[in-house]
């Protein structure tokens, strides 16, 4: 299974820092194989934004930067390689917090998505028709500016969006913030329908553990910027802590350590 | 301020004199008998242009009363907490907060009213930091001016000293003394919510209005933050309109659940009627209802 | 309008405290005996003046996030003001002048701010414009002002208080370092109080501030005016203490360019930010003409000199701002963090 | 000998006014360089003198000033700004050193007794008005002929440009003419409104009292709304080439007023052209700018500094004198028209007669009109009303004197203590 | 008509004319606030650089299509090179730092324009005529109607270009949230170089006429003071709304000057335009077409 053509995405002891000061990662290794779905876990501030952010090679656009180790996506070095050339490579992200083009309008914003890949129109058609199939909501509210609609909505938007760009490997920060479980579950659905239909790679970065663990095949767990475990979704659910921490907690007992950074 | 409990646990782990997940069953029933109301909203209506909000919405919120509001995005609920809170202007139908009544909240008497709110997009004042987001949210609450301040006049001094004990209490009761100096923009997402919950809790408000605040944690997290929430109720006896997604946390923390569908009321009730109502199961929970991690708790409550 | 701020430096604050001290022993002690008449007059005293316009567009641009280029105005009321209040008060002693001239400026800029109440970002900022050309339209046409003097161009009054003559290179440097020293030590009052917190409330997230209970109209207005009253001030001194003539033409667009870039280069939202940024703006050039003209000799050009030394100067900036887009002041801390961190190693 | 007399510059070659600081500047130092390299220097000592760049903004100038002052043997300051020079009154008064404006400057500063050390030589601003409407008078035929005509002044929105307004009213009530004075906003790139209010008002001429880019655009809008070139005169500082240049045809026929005459054909211009720029030692990098207005205006000025030391040596010997004593200097500068010729600028300039009392001179003014292609005289050295100018100036010298506690000085006395001196002044070398 | 309309008329009409002057400045503005939210300070320095280039080439002798695809080709270089060493290293920070970078700018190319080509004062010929012609006892002069064809031509291709390409989405996009467009995979670099090469193309065209009329100067880097106002009114981020604003500011100053300076005092036109805009502002925060910022809790 380790066959290089079959890794997608490799992490190697990637450190991160903001403003030249705060260290966010100090030491993450992950892999993604094609066509799995990897689940990456962790507390607040464990560094998975961080991550995700690096492998999109936006850290520099956050005052963020790489100051060790590298990423590899599909033989690309990213560290070398503008994100927006990742993107029609087919690596695409959703961001943490939505980031939707607030003033442009709901299309407007799937639309650009399909525009980072390059679409020509009919594909953009056909794109736009499948993700309203996916968020019927949001047919409703595709005039409206995407700053107006409602928490969830936008979420739809950045995810949409994001699917608009028909990714190879999607990487999303917290898909289901703020959304509610009937959607959250749809999109798992669809996600994982993709995945099994199309190859779709996924990186999900998600806090809701139970749901990351049903549909990931593997899962990584980031502590203080370090990734301290990494394996089958079935061997995390088997172990006690991090269960206890991730899966629901009973009094008591000890979550992982966790340092302020 | 000595009326809060302090915690002495470590950051990160639930204190242990205390279950975690405290049995809401007292303090809901204390609030059924409290006749008080702090909150009631009669027929609020909003529409924009075209689009409606929310229409004809009933609400009641009696004193120390956590009252949840669900249902599916885009149904209403962050308008109507905005429209409460006097963000927007509803086209008909009243807010009485206390005893004063409105047809529109005015937004810059908030914090006189006694109520007090977070954001379901962060609003932090990101480049403060920790302690003086919080002691922001005494704002209201300002008594010496300027000259007073600048001066270093001494009810000036006396003032920043109170209000400092106040904010410290909070940090103390919601945790955040390791991240005190720390400029809330580059905390992680889940404490960035928490320091709103600070903030909005250190004016001691009679009324607390809290957009999501959950969202983006793990469920250890979710479980200390409702811990805070209960607790910022026992010991201010503050009311507090919750919206949330994660069910099994609705379910555990409060007396009374409103269901918003499309702008409009479906259901209010106890948290056992609202899990058993099929309007409700149909346009929110949805039919197989297993995707949330605690819904065996939930099961068992 | 969102500012760049460092989020993640915490300051050094007891080694800010004893720096502080040291740099005004320096000031008081050292400078004075060592200092030539040309780093007074040339120097000193204008860097003194545009650090304290600075300042005062500081606690509006950099803490309250209210874009203005209308500095320069206000510096040119002040400058006026005081020079009216001293020639038609005649015994009215000069600290007072000062004053009375910064709450004339904090009148006009709280009058100015108005916009500020429905208006944000670069739609403020042209709109101060109004209020610059304004003002130096009226102080053109209106002769009474400059006492009818056919030019326009008045001289200043002497520099005296209480029978104390500043009246030299000397006498001026430390007349306006103290006044500097003294306004900056109530604005730093000011940005610890929390009508400065508010400042910054308003600044990073309006409706928030407004739910907690900030009056925002009103904070903004007070910002407008507080200020103003600084920059007026910081005017009174650029006329008085430095060119020693008021007239419109010195406080042009360009002047309020200037303290607007004062304030970025030097970092928005944090006091020192201002000084620093007038260190760059007003030292810099001089440093960097000194040094063309000692790698090209006396005889050389000026006006090539002056083109280099300007794209050198434009370069810079966007250097600085690339480096670290909160400009000086947090590029200081972070070169002081690492200092510290070196001489006291985590444990 | 090691003797140098040292003039330090306060130059803009930089900046909207670039233009006329090289050409000034330029003139001015080419000038030294000729005294320098033809004569080694005025009775041996040299001349040296080095540049600090203002762009004409008022702070860098102070800041040269501070920066050059210490330097030893300065003879004079000529900032060649308004702003500058204002600023520094103060400062060279009480560092004693003489500070030139020439052709602009403090009106008042004319009266030598309040103000030692500042000579606004030449013209000031109000006899630059007088010199104008005298001039009108000429092309109307007499001065009893301005009566009920209309002069437009349109005046630059500044002090600079405002300067005016008082005296323009006093000559027109004294001469019966009508003067209707249209102010156009500082930078004056648009002047549509103006001189559709012009083509209303239909004056008979239009005094242009611009700056800068002001000048053409007046010259061009004029054009465009039907007034002809040939009825707007120039004040002093809308005369040179850059004025016009940029108008390209609109400016042929614009007459304007000034104190020296432009063109290559004086004889010191030529010693320039030969001594200093056939040896590679010319200031202008664009030589076809030798003989310009500003080029020309620098000359002077040279040769007017100069010779301010020359007969200031003349009293106090051949060495590098104090700046008091290059004042005395400058305030016995008297060159005739003999004394000018021999100084190689016969028609360059007319002549000046500087005093203790009067530190302008009683300088004459010419016009000269543009063709397109040149400036050429076209009229008479013309003398302002100085007698009517001069109440006005006093009353303004004595009210800064009591606002200054300044006591006048007493120049009959000073005169008859140094009497000696006028013969030294008179007596070519 | 009656003089006393006739002369309202040519008031009006002289102000319109002017108005279209200002909105062909006023335009490049827009071009760069359309995709980074930024007033570009530069653009006033890229109008004079782009005028003394052409105007120098011309001197020396080149043909005028020759030095017209010389500046061309310059201004795209200076295009670049800003895109390459000033937006993308900063891409995503606040406005007001970009706002200051665009500043350094200004500074660089005003610098290295007067290097290049000396601080002389140029006059420049574009061969139209600027007599003026009668129309119905109205002057109109042959230069501005060139100049307002011009500028509407100018309008009208870049307005159905945004309508018509997706690019105009893209540029919002990236103005509206940069880090959100970098991650959509729009592709910054190429958008910020497009726009900074095609504002420098109308800094030339500014340039040039307004070159010929002022001469081509330091000062022509202040036509940028007339084009503010006009700006806040059309709104910062429309093409439209330049020209129509430029049209309302110029006919307004125009009038204001003529028929209130006699009152209030002249030369009011330096800020009676500001106030003017200042006045609609607070009736429409964001100008006449300007998107309004969208903003919810
Ligand atoms: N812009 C920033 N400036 C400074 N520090 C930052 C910034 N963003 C994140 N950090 C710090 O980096 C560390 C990692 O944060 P990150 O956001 O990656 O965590 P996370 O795992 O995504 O947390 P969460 O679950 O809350 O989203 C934290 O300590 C955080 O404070
Ligand atoms: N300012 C506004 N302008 C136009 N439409 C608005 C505005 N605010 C809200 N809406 C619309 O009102 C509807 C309700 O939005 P609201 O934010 O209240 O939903 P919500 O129940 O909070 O959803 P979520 O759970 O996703 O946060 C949405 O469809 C939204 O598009
Ligand atoms: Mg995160
Ligand atoms: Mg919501």
């Amino acid at each position: 299974m380790t066959d290089h053509n079959d890794v997608l995405l490799r992490v190697e002891a990637l450190e991160a820092v903001y403003g030249g000061a705060v260290q966010a990662l100090s030491g993450v290794d992950l892999t993604v194989r094609r066509a799995e779905i990897v689940a990456l876990v962790g507390a607040n501030g464990a560094g998975k934004t961080t991550l995700l952010r690096a492998i999109s090679n936006l850290l520099p656009a956050t005052r963020g930067q790489v100051t060790a180790g590298r990423i590899t996506y599909d033989g690309r070095d990213v560290g070398r390689t503008r994100t927006d050339a990742l993107v029609r490579a087919g690596l695409v992200g959703v961001l943490e917090g939505r980031h939707c083009f607030r003033a442009l309008t709901v299309e407007e914003n799937l639309i650009a998505g399909g525009l980072g890949r390059g679409s020509g129109r009919a594909d953009l058609r056909a794109d736009l028709e499948q993700v309203y199939a996916l968020f019927p909501r949001l047919t409703q509210k595709r005039r409206l500016p995407a700053g107006l609609v409602s928490g969830g909505e936008q979420q739809m938007v950045a995810i949409g969006r994001a699917l608009m760009g028909r990714p190879r490997l999607l990487v999303l920060d917290e898909p289901s913030m703020g959304l509610s479980p009937k959607v959250t579950a749809e999109i798992y659905r669809v996600l994982a329908d993709l995945n099994r239909r199309q190859g779709l790679t996924l990186l999900i970065a998600e806090q809701s553990v139970t749901l990351a663990l049903r549909h990931a095949h593997r899962s990584v767990v980031l502590e203080n910027g370090r990734s301290v475990l990494e394996g089958g979704a079935e061997t995390l659910r088997s172990r006690d802590d991090i269960k206890q921490y991730y899966l629901g907690p009973r009094a008591g007992a000890p979550a992982p350590e966790r340092q302020p950074a | 301020m000595s009326g809060l409990p302090h915690r002495a646990a470590p950051f990160g782990r639930p204190a242990p004199s205390r279950p975690l997940v405290p049995d809401a069953a007292a303090p809901r029933r204390r609030a059924r008998a409290s006749q008080d109301r702090i909150l009631t909203v009669e027929g609020l209506s909003l529409g924009f242009g075209g689009a409606v909000a929310f229409a004809g919405i009933d609400l009641a919120v009696a004193a120390g009363e956590i009252h949840a509001i669900i249902g599916p995005n885009g149904a209403g609920k962050s308008s109507l907490i905005n429209a409460i809170s006097g963000l927007y202007a509803p086209q008909a139908g009243r807010v009485r907060i206390g005893e004063a009544s409105f047809a529109r909240v005015p937004a810059g008497r908030l914090a006189a009213l006694g109520v007090a709110r977070t954001f379901q997009n962060l609003a932090l004042f990101k480049s403060l930091n920790v302690v003086e987001n919080i002691l922001s949210g005494l704002a209201g609450a300002r008594r010496a001016g300027l000259a007073a301040h600048v001066l270093g006049l001494p009810a000036a001094r006396r003032e920043a000293a109170e209000h400092r004990t106040r904010a410290e209490a909070v940090i103390d009761l919601l945790q955040l003394g390791a991240f005190r100096a720390r400029a809330a923009g580059s905390l992680p997402y889940g404490l960035q919510k928490r320091v709103e919950l600070a903030r909005a809790l250190v004016a001691k408000p009679r009324l607390l209005l809290l957009d999501e605040p959950m969202a983006g944690m793990s469920a250890a997290e979710k479980a200390e933050m409702s811990g805070f929430i209960l607790a910022a109720r026992e010991t201010f006896g503050t009311a507090i309109v919750l919206i949330e997604h994660d069910i099994g946390v609705v379910m555990r923390l409060s007396d009374t659940i409103t269901v918003l569908d499309h702008g409009r009321r479906i259901a209010t009730g106890t948290p056992t009627e609202i899990q058993a109502n099929p309007a409700v199961i149909a346009a929110y929970l949805g039919a197989d209802d297993e995707e949330d991690e605690t819904e065996g708790e939930v099961k068992a409550a | 309008m969102a500012t760049a701020l460092p989020l993640d430096l915490a300051r050094p604050r007891r080694t800010g405290a004893a720096g502080i001290l040291l740099l005004l022993a320096l000031a008081y002690g050292l400078v004075p005996l060592l200092g030539t008449g040309y780093l007074f007059e040339a120097i000193l005293t204008p860097f003194l003046a545009l650090a304290l316009a600075g300042l005062g567009l500081n606690l509006l641009t950099g803490y309250a996030g209210l874009l203005s280029l209308g500095s320069a105005a206000f510096m040119a009321v002040g400058a006026y003001a005081a020079f009216n209040l001293s020639l038609r008060l005649p015994g009215l002693p000069l600290p007072a002048t000062i004053l009375l001239a910064g709450l004339v400026a904090a009148a006009v800029g709280a009058v100015a701010g108005l916009p500020a109440l429905r208006l944000r970002g670069f739609y403020l900022a042209v709109s101060t414009l109004a209020v610059q050309f304004f003002v130096a339209w009226a102080l053109n046409r209106i002769g009474w002002l400059s006492n009818d003097s056919p030019s326009g161009i008045v001289a200043a009054p002497r520099l005296e208080v209480a029978g104390l003559s500043f009246d030299d290179a000397r006498g001026r440097y430390l007349f306006s370092l103290t006044v500097v020293a003294v306004l900056t030590f109530l604005a730093w009052r000011l940005v610890r109080s929390p009508t400065g917190r508010n400042l910054v409330a308003i600044r990073d997230h309006e409706t928030a501030a407004r739910i907690v209970g900030v009056k925002v109209a009103r904070t903004k207005l007070l910002a407008f005016a507080l200020s103003s009253f600084i920059v007026g001030i910081a005017g009174v001194l650029w006329a008085f203490a430095y060119l020693r003539t008021v007239e419109p033409a010195g406080f042009n667009l360009d002047r309020s360019f200037q303290i607007l870039f004062i304030v970025i280069i030097g970092g928005l939202g944090t006091l020192r930010g201002a000084f620093l940024g007038a260190g760059f703006i007003v030292v810099l050039p001089l440093v960097l003409s000194r040094l063309g003209a000692a790698a090209l000799g006396d005889g050389f050009d000026s006006g090539t000199l002056e083109m280099v030394q300007r794209i050198v100067l434009g370069a810079l900036i966007v250097a600085v701002l690339i480096r670290e887009p909160a400009g000086l002041a947090a590029l200081l801390d972070r070169a002081l963090n690492h200092a510290l961190r070196r001489v006291r190693p985590r444990s | 000998s090691a003797d140098e007399q040292y003039f330090p510059l306060q130059s803009y070659r930089v900046g909207p006014y670039a233009a006329g600081g090289t050409g000034f500047f330029g003139g001015f130092i080419d000038y030294l360089n000729l005294i320098n390299s033809r004569d080694g220097g005025v009775n041996g000592v040299k001349l040296t003198w080095s540049e600090g760049e203002t762009q004409y903004e008022v702070e860098r100038g102070v800041e040269v000033y501070e920066r050059l002052k210490s330097r030893p043997g300065i003879a004079a300051w000529n900032p060649l700004s308004v702003g500058i020079a204002y600023a520094m009154i103060d400062r060279i008064t009480a560092d004693k050193v003489p500070l030139i404006t020439i052709n602009h400057g403090r009106t008042d500063s004319t009266d030598g007794r309040v103000f030692p050390f500042v000579f606004p030589l030449l013209l000031n601003p109000y006899s630059e008005t007088s010199g104008i409407v005298e001039y009108l008078a000429t092309r109307e035929g007499g001065l009893d002929k301005l009566k009920g005509k209309t002069i437009a002044v349109l005046y630059h929105g500044s002090p600079y440009g405002k300067e005016t307004i008082p005296i323009y009213e006093q000559l027109a009530r004294q001469h019966g003419f009508k003067v209707e004075q249209i102010e156009v906003p500082h930078p004056g790139n648009e002047q549509q409104s103006q001189w559709l209010t012009i083509r209303r008002l239909k004056p008979d001429y239009v005094v242009l009292r611009g700056w800068g880019v002001m000048n053409p655009v007046a010259l061009k809008t004029a054009q465009k709304t039907g007034f002809p070139a040939s009825r707007i005169v120039g004040n002093v500082w809308s005369n040179s080439e850059e004025d016009v240049i940029p108008a390209g045809e609109a400016a042929k026929g614009y007459v304007a007023i000034t104190t020296q005459a432009s063109g290559t054909q004086y004889p010191v211009i030529q010693e320039i052209v030969r001594g200093v720029y056939d040896k590679g030692a010319g200031n202008l990098a664009d030589t076809k700018r030798i003989g310009s207005v500003y080029h020309n205006l620098g000359v002077l000025n040279g040769i007017l500094n100069v010779e301010a030391v020359r007969i200031a040596q003349a009293k106090f010997g051949h060495r590098t004198l104090t700046g008091d004593e290059v004042r005395w200097g400058f305030e016995h500068l008297r060159l005739d028209e003999a004394r000018v010729a021999s100084l190689g600028a016969k028609g360059l300039f007319h002549s000046i007669n500087v005093t203790c009392a009067n530190h302008e001179g009683e300088g004459r003014v010419t016009f000269q009109q543009w063709d397109g292609a040149k400036w050429s005289v076209v009229s008479d050295w013309i003398k302002p009303d100085w007698a009517a100018l001069r109440p006005i100036i006093e009353a303004s010298s004595a009210a800064y004197a009591k606002e200054r506690g300044i006591t006048p000085r007493d120049c009959d006395a000073e005169e008859r203590a140094g009497d000696t001196a006028k013969r030294a002044s008179a007596d070519p070398q | 008509m009656s003089p006393d309309l006739a002369f309202l008329v040519e008031v009006v009409v002289g102000g319109l004319l002017s108005g279209v002057m200002y909105a062909l400045v006023a335009i490049g503005f827009v071009l760069i606030y359309k995709t980074s939210g930024v007033l570009n300070f530069a653009q006033g320095a890229m109008v004079l650089f782009a005028a003394l280039t052409f105007v120098s080439l011309v001197e020396r002798g080149l043909p005028f299509p020759a030095a017209l695809a010389a500046t061309l080709a310059v201004m795209v270089v200076v295009g670049l090179t800003i895109e390459r060493t000033v937006l993308r290293p900063l891409v995503n920070q606040p406005p007001i730092t970009l706002f200051m970078a665009t500043l350094g700018v200004a500074y660089v190319i005003e610098g290295a324009a007067q290097l290049a080509w000396g601080t002389q004062v140029h006059a420049l010929d574009l061969g139209i005529d600027d007599t003026p012609f009668d129309v119905a006892g109205v002057l109109v002069s042959r230069f501005d109607l060139f100049a307002a064809a011009l500028a509407g031509l100018m309008v009208a291709g870049l307005t159905l270009f945004f309508r018509f390409t997706r690019t105009g989405l893209a540029f919002r996009a990236v103005a509206d949230d940069p880090l959100a467009a970098l991650n959509a995979g729009l592709r910054l670099p190429r958008i910020w170089s497009a726009v900074w090469i095609a504002s420098g193309l109308v800094a030339l065209v500014a340039g040039l006429l307004w070159g010929a009329r002022l001469g081509v100067q330091f000062s022509l880097s202040l036509v940028v003071l007339k084009a503010l106002p006009v700006l806040v009114l059309g709104g910062f981020d429309s093409i439209a709304g330049a020209i129509v604003a430029g049209l309302i500011v110029g006919a307004a100053e125009k009038l204001a000057e003529v028929y209130l300076g006699p009152f209030i005092g002249g030369g009011i036109e330096g800020w009676i335009a500001y106030v003017a805009a200042l006045a609609f502002l607070l009736v429409k925060p964001s100008g006449l077409f300007g998107l309004r910022s969208v903003e919810r809790v």
